[in-house]
């Protein structure tokens, strides 16, 4: 395993994390914007 | 005297009732009313300190009605709806002991045998050698009740008091409810049936139900 | 009702609970001897010096378990009937209350750990003895006691309503109480070798006790208090 | 409730850091001079350290979620950047640990080293982790907001204690490991993209937080709209 290898790995882990952790946030605000605003509606 | 003044509650963020105000003078029993789940018996965990209110106050013990400033517990007398508060492995008397020695003057071993005597848990096999575990709910139900009699507290908070107690346990807490207000003492009780109270003369307060 | 009042009546409370059913008070020192048998199953007879650092990695580790056991149940009586909702609805002395529950956690808890040590001398026999009478030994116990009873009693009382505390509580209690071990084994072993580093860490025990049973007493009254 | 949608400003601001930190990160690897005895093994740091550092920041926000959570009657907002705060520190400290893990095996050849603050970080992992249990054990969402930030309050007190008994522990068996030695390195250009990284992913992670405070905040309010309907009918 060169040095190379050992870079891409753990830098990989780190921008996959926070790249999910920015995904899932946003989508789940997406998500919870639209039963809100679909509630309020139908109230 | 008890005095409440625009009590509101919030579950997370579903008000159970708002503005909320009484008074409970002296020799007064209030009988709270309303539909289920509209918030009595969270009403009562406010006074008693249980919970605490999301706005409002409760005063209690001005010196005009001669109760001279008392702590919270030292004022009300809890009963819970679903639970009566003993220690099941210990017997009836010690669990009364036990109680009565956390109120501000200890009561004598006679006082708390007469009391247990009036409320029908007379057997010295029930006073001392069953654990309270062993009993029937009837039997705990009336123990809770003797618990709350033997207080000092002058307002009784009672939830849902004859739970589970037969004609007989009926009449004899309407006797000490009786005889506590004739002292200058007070009580709110929730209760749908109406029997606990039958006799009495007992002053309505009905929550609204804010929903329907 | 005055502080040194409510203090005396929980912990006479506590004991009359407890005394009921005797061989309840025994089974976190069953458990303690079973945690020891295995020890010494699996790390066989060693040389000397090896078993001396056996013994006391032993019973560190058995008293972390064992008190588990004591303080999950500290508020089990309370709790079967809601008594403990109506004491709290009582004009008790919060402060009262937790030092109560906390001298019993201690008492109990001596009366598990202080047989097991001595089950535990004599498991390894000659090489330790000596230990069993050092006050270094025994000082470093009460410490760790100290300070684990007081986050025993806070934690238990948290959980009280908490679904699956059997598993919740060691899941929390062990990462919190990982220094006191640390602290409590290297600082045996520190002041056997005799050295300096040992005063080091019965300092950091010291520390990690006044800071969790001042916390402890403030949150407990705040969870209670209400 | 308006103000609390997603309004642009706050999805962008949030984006800008990630971009901002992917740069930073793209120059630490190609940008940089390759260092004398470590190669290149040595820019995993850039992103170790500044993650270690937004899990221990994490416990901070805890702290801070938790002291207001206690506050009578409070509306119960603060304790859901509490949970937040725990959910973010967990994600951080599992990074921390991997990136770690990975940097020690070509420095030290071995994946996992007793090192105190690798160590810290483990069990950071592990209370993070009893956070969110209890949270989900106890279901009475008052009780709840006051045992979470009571244990919110003994985490952030006893890490310190962790930290200090678990490097005097490592120090004692084992000479200082050569990360610390490797601080005296850092110096110059390195020194100051480093501490670019760690402002960066601490104000990611504060981000992060900030977001998902909110989420669970309007999670909390459906939950009592749907309440409300049921009632009414």
């Amino acid at each position: 395993m060169t040095n190379l290898a050992y870079i891409i790995a753990a830098y990989s882990w780190g921008i996959v994390g926070i790249s999910l952790m920015m995904y899932a946030v946003r989508r789940q605000r997406l998500k919870l914007e639209a039963i809100l605003t679909h509630l309020e509606s139908a109230l | 005297m008890l005095q409440i003044s625009s009590l509101s509650f919030r579950y997370d963020h579903v008000e159970l009732f708002q503005h909320l105000s009484f008074t409970v003078k002296p020799g007064e029993i209030l009988h709270l009313r309303g539909s289920n789940g509209v918030g009595k018996s969270t009403l009562l965990a406010i006074l008693a300190g249980l919970l605490s209110p999301s706005a409002g106050q409760v005063t209690w013990g001005k010196e005009e009605a001669g109760f001279p400033s008392l702590q919270r517990g030292e004022f009300f007398a809890y009963l819970a709806a679903e639970a009566n508060g003993l220690y099941l492995q210990l017997n009836a008397l010690s669990n009364l002991r036990f109680w009565s020695s956390l109120s501000s003057e200890p009561l004598a071993e006679e006082t708390i045998r007469t009391a247990l005597l009036r409320w029908g848990l007379a057997s010295p096999l029930l006073q001392e050698r069953l654990a309270v575990g062993f009993l029937s709910t009837g039997m705990r139900r009336r123990l809770a009740l003797a618990r709350v009699s033997l207080s000092p507290a002058p307002c009784w908070l009672l939830d849902e008091p004859i739970y589970g107690l037969d004609t007989r346990g009926v009449e004899l807490f309407r006797e000490a409810l009786q005889n506590h207000v004739e002292q200058g003492g007070m009580a709110v009780v929730v209760s749908h049936d109406l029997v606990s109270l039958a006799g009495l003369t007992v002053r309505q307060y009905v929550l609204q139900d804010k929903w329907r | 009702m005055s502080l040194v009042g409510g203090f005396i009546r929980i912990v006479r409370q506590g004991f009359r609970v407890e005394f009921q059913e005797k061989e309840r008070l025994l089974t976190p020192l069953f458990f303690a001897a079973l945690m020891l048998l295995l020890f010494n199953f699996v790390l066989d007879e060693q040389a000397e010096a090896v078993q001396v650092k056996l013994f006391v990695a032993e019973i560190f580790l058995t008293m972390l378990f064992a008190l588990h056991l004591c303080f999950s149940r500290i508020f089990e009586a309370d709790a079967e009937d809601r008594a403990f909702e109506v004491l709290q609805t009582y004009s008790l002395h919060r402060l009262a209350w937790f030092a109560g529950k906390y001298c019993l956690a201690m008492i109990f808890g001596l009366l598990v750990i202080v047989p097991m040590i001595l089950l535990s001398g004599l498991f390894h026999g000659q090489a330790t003895l000596f230990l069993l009478y050092s006050p270094a030994l025994w000082g470093v116990v009460v410490l760790m006691l100290a300070g684990l009873s007081a986050l025993g009693v806070l934690l238990a009382a948290m959980m009280l309503k908490a679904r699956g505390r059997e598993v919740l509580f060691p899941l929390l209690y062990f990462p919190l109480a990982i220094p006191v071990l640390l602290a409590a084994s290297e600082a045996v072993l520190g002041f056997i070798s005799g050295s300096a580093a040992a005063w080091q860490w019965l300092g950091l025990l010291l520390g990690f006790d006044v800071i969790f049973i001042t916390l402890s007493a403030v949150l407990f009254a705040e969870l209670v208090g209400d | 409730m308006q103000q609390r949608i997603g309004q642009g400003w706050t999805q962008c601001l949030g984006l800008l850091l990630y971009v901002l930190l992917l740069s930073l990160w793209g120059y630490a690897l190609i940008g940089l001079g390759s260092e004398e005895h470590q190669g290149d093994v040595y820019r995993i740091i850039y992103m170790h350290v500044p993650a270690a550092f937004a899990a221990f920041m994490c416990s901070f926000v805890l702290f801070v979620a938790s002291i207001y959570g206690l506050k009578r009657n409070k509306h119960g907002q603060a304790v859901l950047y509490g949970r937040a705060a725990a959910e973010v520190g967990l994600a951080f400290t599992l990074i921390t640990l991997v990136t770690g893990s990975i940097w020690g095996k070509p420095t030290w050849g071995v994946w996992w080293t007793w090192d105190g603050r690798l160590t810290t970080t483990f069990i950071l992992l592990l209370l993070y982790g009893g956070y969110l249990f209890l949270w989900s054990a106890v279901s009475d969402p008052v009780l709840r907001t006051k045992v979470c930030s009571i244990l919110g309050l003994l985490i952030f007190a006893d890490v310190p204690i962790i930290y200090k008994s678990v490097t005097w522990w490592r120090t004692l068996h084992q000479p200082p490991s050569l990360f610390q030695g490797g601080q005296g390195l850092i110096a110059g250009e390195f020194l100051s993209l480093l501490l670019g990284g760690i402002a960066g992913v601490s104000l990611l992670a504060l981000w992060l937080i900030w977001q998902r405070g909110i989420n669970l905040g309007l999670q909390k309010e459906i939950d009592t709209q749907l309440i409300k309907k049921s009632l009414r009918y």
